[in-house]
């Protein structure tokens, strides 16, 4: 390992680009509930308050829409802010403010006022959480113009991508899979050049079907690309990154090979990212399809007690069973 | 297993705690009525100049013509504009007949870095800040969604969603207290915020929250709560049943009822409320007691839900003519005076006619404009879609 | 016409078929801004409050989440309220309570709660107003499982559709296409029997493309199959009434026959409920299709102001070019 | 056209107006750290009985020990609770050490047809009415989301999106109010709520919501919040720079801060304040000053925030040994009493841990379950597939 590089969780790569970002540019600011002293329910923020001060790493009351609210407020004042909303299920106060100021105030205002604010949002299940600790709320934030969406999948993406975010003017709501925070390490070359924010990526290349995913589900589907390559079975795996915009291009230069794909997510099927997908695959790519894009991910039911989430959650045999499924068709 | 519910103690006699304070009826009383006990004066409806022990204040002529003439010039804005919605110019009018002197008076209470976050009704607040009267006028023609500037004026858009504009407020005033803005006993850098809403706003979530935050960090904000009886249809009681000014006392900051319809007294009380921030005091709540005089806005129609009578009522309290009584009972304005003022809203009432007609329609592909700051390439092909079906009609829309 | 026959506005239905519902049970409240004396700032209450009083016409607070959290509590006690949300864009600070509560409360006590709400939101543009005015959220309800969503879209299936809704045992977010409230009169038999409330209809058949729609959009459609007549082609339009769950029964039947299909909505083309339509109707009819499903919706911008709202919205024009486009391909 | 600013009024000298009543370290003053002088006792952290001149009420000894065996039992359901965390037997468990008089004061000053409204920390107020502790697990175990009928117990659903449920109280004390079931003088039939919620929570739109909704219409529902003086880690301070009970005067009515560690006060206070709501008086807002012995939960490390120091001198004040003192000064019970009680806790525990593996995990199709009151054909379908796919597995899944 070089002087540059090190092995980080995903946690610590956050909390890390956190830092950078916040050494970098002084505007930037950390809010939200328990993110000072605590360091946040998953220790993201660890440290910074110490480093950063109160002034910057600010504990607030808890209130999702006033965090939020306060935050478009201080935006217009020049300053950057990063909000961390505790768990997925606790958006939903602040999704007014979100949906109606957040992504409306440049438009609003012709462009004269920005909104450089990062919405950071754990999100997805298996972690074994009560109620409303395992939701995935992507689509109703995609399905919203002017907010900008991303979703991150390994330790190196995190450093990188929260960056990034910060320093995109626009608003983004920056998803990160929970259950990967302490899962896996990766190597981090805090020198190297990082890929556009808004662009999504081939991490295992293949010839038989193409599999979206995102987040937490990227690593479902390398899984399955894995076992199903035992098999004689080539998928492609893309790591989605991004999900407003799409970045369509690498999905359809490989589902104009493969002729197939399945969408791999969380969140509920109807009316899911995969239905977007789908839609725009099928649109796009009529000729070349052998068979319908399907769709694995959450059943249309709330989300379950925790001793069933694995049950519930898209896995390896499921994403098989599809693949066997659009193979067959 | 023992049954847990074996041990319950057993009942007691009935209680109804005294403790718990004063009786209802004398909690609720009829303050409401009038503005009662606790409404700050300067000036009676009557145009008498009257003392306050804590916030009296002397005016200079000039200070008193040039607050008439403010609400002279802001009333005729709402008239000028109460019209062309008759006439479709306009989709759609907030009328703020009767609010003047809130308004003036708390717009003339600020200092060029303070900073003011609107509801859709600030059109008096807008004329002190500096801000053209036909700007105002796109957002209810149904060109624009507020065509100005925020920080030439220190004026926020318009914000339709009731509160949200409250917790904006409060976020930029903690920018200040950031920036080093407050409480450093420069009067050119000392700065504040304040947040205007409505007596229905008040029951909003996010008005609430705005108050935790702002005692929570002690932000410079002052928040400017036009009561003026009515929630479109709802009656203020639907909102509060204690004067609404108490509110802030169970979030730990002043609050005070002034007479909204004396631009004297609203005036004083705004301008201590805003230096109390700049100081780094904190948040203050001031009610302005006040009445629609008008419709909701120009889509309403307000005898279905309240008394001519009480309208009728109001009207002696009118804001404009009791400064008017005071000027010319104490000889500061001539009639000359009055007719210039005439005058120039005369002018003022033409110029808003001609030059609404005059803001230009948005264009087809204005839509894609400005959703983001750095746009994508899929609003860009919707944008090059959109374009070149436009064309095939060989130019008949675009 | 007959003693029971007359014709009416959809105000004027779902005016009708709200008193119908209050007579028949003393359970059914209703509550929101503006819906007593004033009757709404649409007059859909209108005489409510003045025949059966204050206590089951309820004036609230200006609170949004209020409204519908303290419905949820009545609900609890029995009653079944009714609750207006003024306009679509107004929504949104009930939205924790509607997606986190609302939604979830029959799952989390494993039925023992029912929750027979009824949240009316008149929905859509065209009606010249501000900013907020003029949305169209249903797929964010329809993402939602434990809701169900229905829109109508003229007088007859206001009457009967509010009243079934109110008689449902499961939440019902009730979409009004506002700009239809008063636009145009039918012929209202209050004898007849309605179809099921979640039902799907073909109301113009035809065989050579499928136009699906909802509430405003229908007569959009409608038109648009008019004027393709007139040029010799054969629209068959479903009025899809039921948002969720989808009744796919007629929407398949159709599409076998037609090859084609076109979604017509007034909510963002992304994520919206085209999106979902489409997705499903490739996965079941893959080989019955001629062409992509195709999608004419509100732009993926926020809602543009008023003056230029006509240009955004989709119409007559642009849903023929669709219809061009789906039958060259 | 003029240029509106022409007419400003030239800015007065600044006025720090005392009229906005005293000054902040006056108001925002020490209260916080004992409770402060407001603070309603009748057990004093010693054992002495103490009185009140408006909430003193008189305690069989019957009562007295009924009061201690709740906490006792309460006590030992959260500490066995977080051993079968600790055991992996639980995926988490939400403490209340500390709390526990609070919840039983609260809890036995209920009537069986009052209705609450808990949080995720109730255990002391579920064990009151009735609940068996058992099913309370369920939840922590992640085999439910709870499985109690809430009409059994008039208990409902523990509610974990802080601060819903007070809307839900609020709306639920409204029918209560449609019923005829409030103020009629018949103690069998007047009925009220009880919404309980932590300071933290106070914060939420959503609790402020249901003030103004509760005063508006003079619900009978009672805001029992327990001060525990964390949010997980953000203090009190966070959430107000007053005393709490007195948010609600804000909102027009009654606030009382009483000490949550001693049960008879709590029980008082409460059942005062339900009274007041069955008699139709109206809402009132308790504040149970407490303090969270625990973490916030089992995943939570205190000791990251907070001061040993303060968990110590809470420690001289635990609710369960100034009753046992008092007792045991009073000659109210005798050491037989303390071992069955004892006893009996150990046979909770031992009912618990043994229950606890035997509580039934979900099956995988149970996944789509009461979704629906009437399920839909979407959803029927997604359920048969799932089932072949498991069925597929040759039984490995189902
Ligand atoms: C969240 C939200 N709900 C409802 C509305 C619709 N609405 C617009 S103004 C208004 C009444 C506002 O009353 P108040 O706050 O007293 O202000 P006023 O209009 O009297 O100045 C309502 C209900 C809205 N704009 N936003
Ligand atoms: C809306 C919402 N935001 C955040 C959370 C996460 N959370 C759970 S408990 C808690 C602290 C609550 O503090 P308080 O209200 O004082 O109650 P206590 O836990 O101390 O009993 C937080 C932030 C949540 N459950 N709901
Ligand atoms: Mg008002
Ligand atoms: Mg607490």
């Amino acid at each position: 390992m070089s002087e540059q590089s090190q092995k980080i969780t995903l946690a610590k790569g956050l909390n890390m680009g956190l830092r950078q970002a916040m050494e970098a540019d002084s505007k930037v600011l950390v809010m939200g509930e328990d993110v000072g002293k605590l360091g946040g329910v998953f220790r993201i923020t660890d440290g910074l308050q110490k480093d950063f001060g109160e002034d910057r790493v600010i504990d607030s009351p808890l209130a999702e829409s006033g965090i939020v609210g306060t935050a478009v407020g201080m935006a217009m004042r020049g300053y950057r802010p990063v909000v961390e909303i505790q768990f997925d299920g606790f958006v939903y106060p602040a999704y007014d403010q979100i949906v109606c100021q957040v992504a409306k105030i440049h438009f609003r205002s012709k462009g004269r006022i920005k909104m450089p604010i990062v919405i950071r949002i754990p999100f997805g299940g298996g972690i074994g959480a009560v109620e409303h600790h395992s939701e995935s709320p992507e689509a109703q934030f995609a399905h919203t113009p002017g907010l900008k969406v991303v979703a991150c999948s390994n330790p190196v993406d995190g450093y990188w991508m929260i960056q990034q975010a910060i320093a995109c003017d626009d608003p983004v709501i920056f998803l990160e899979p929970k259950r990967q925070y302490h899962a896996d390490k990766a190597e981090l070359d805090e020198t190297a050049t990082p890929e556009p924010l808004f662009t999504s990526r081939v991490v295992r290349p293949g010839q038989d079907v193409t599999l979206l995913a995102y987040g937490p589900t990227v690593k479902t589907a390398m899984k399955a690309a894995e076992a199903a390559s035992g098999e004689g079975r080539s998928l492609e795996v893309i790591d989605l990154r991004t999900l407003s915009p799409l970045d369509m291009g690498p999905v359809l230069d490989s589902v104009r090979r493969t002729g197939r794909a399945v969408v791999v997510h969380e969140a509920h099927v109807n009316l899911g990212m995969g239905a977007e997908l789908a839609a725009r695959i099928t649109e796009q790519c009529f000729y070349n399809l052998e068979a319908p894009v399907l769709r694995v991910g959450g059943f249309d039911t709330p989300y379950p007690a925790s001793r069933i989430e694995e049950e519930w959650l898209p896995d390896l045999d499921r994403v098989l069973d599809a693949v066997d499924r659009t193979l067959s068709f | 297993m023992s049954d847990p519910t074996d041990s319950a103690a057993a009942p007691a006699p009935p209680q109804t705690g005294s403790g718990f304070g004063p009786d209802l009826a004398e909690v609720f009383g009829p303050s409401q009525q009038d503005g009662g006990p606790e409404l700050i004066q300067l000036l009676t409806p009557e145009g008498e100049r009257v003392h306050h022990p804590d916030f009296d204040m002397e005016f200079t002529p000039e200070q008193l013509r040039g607050f008439y003439r403010d609400m002279v010039m802001v009333r005729r804005i709402d008239t000028e504009s109460t019209a062309l919605q008759r006439h479709g110019e306009l989709g759609i009018w907030a009328q703020l007949l009767g609010q003047e002197a809130a308004q003036v008076g708390a717009g003339r209470a600020l200092r060029p870095q303070d900073f003011v976050f609107p509801t859709y009704r600030e059109h008096g607040v807008a004329w002190c800040r500096g801000l053209d009267p036909l700007k105002l006028l796109g957002l209810f023609r149904g060109v624009d969604h507020g065509d100005w500037d925020p920080e030439e004026y220190n004026f926020g858009l318009y914000t339709i969603v009731i509160g949200a504009q409250t917790l904006h407020a409060t976020g930029y005033a903690m920018g200040m207290q950031r920036d080093g803005a407050v409480g450093t006993g420069d009067p050119e850098r000392d700065a504040a915020v304040i947040a205007h809403f409505g007596d229905g706003a008040s029951s909003q979530g996010d008005v609430n929250e705005a108050f935790i935050f702002a005692a929570s960090y002690n932000a410079p904000v002052v928040f400017f709560c036009q009561n003026n009886q009515w929630a479109i249809s709802e009656p203020i009681e639907r909102q509060t049943r204690i004067p609404l000014y108490q509110r802030a006392l169970g979030f730990g900051f002043p609050g005070v009822r002034v007479d909204g319809n004396d631009v004297l007294a609203t005036y004083a009380v705004t301008q201590a409320a805003l230096q109390r921030a700049r100081d780094g005091q904190g948040p203050t709540f001031v009610e302005a007691y006040t009445y629609r005089m008008g419709a909701h806005t120009t889509t309403d129609d307000p005898t279905r839900y309240r008394l001519s009578g009480d309208v009728e009522s109001w009207k002696l309290k009118d804001p404009i003519s009791r400064v008017e009584a005071y000027l010319r009972r104490n000889g500061l304005a001539d009639s000359a005076f009055f007719g210039e003022v005439a005058g120039e809203a005369d002018d003022l009432g033409a110029r808003l006619r001609d030059g609404v007609k005059a803001l230009p329609d948005p264009r087809p592909l204005d839509i894609f404009d400005a959703v983001y700051d750095e746009t994508t390439d899929e609003l860009r092909e919707q944008h090059d879609e959109f374009a070149a079906y436009l064309d095939s009609f060989e130019g008949s829309h675009a």
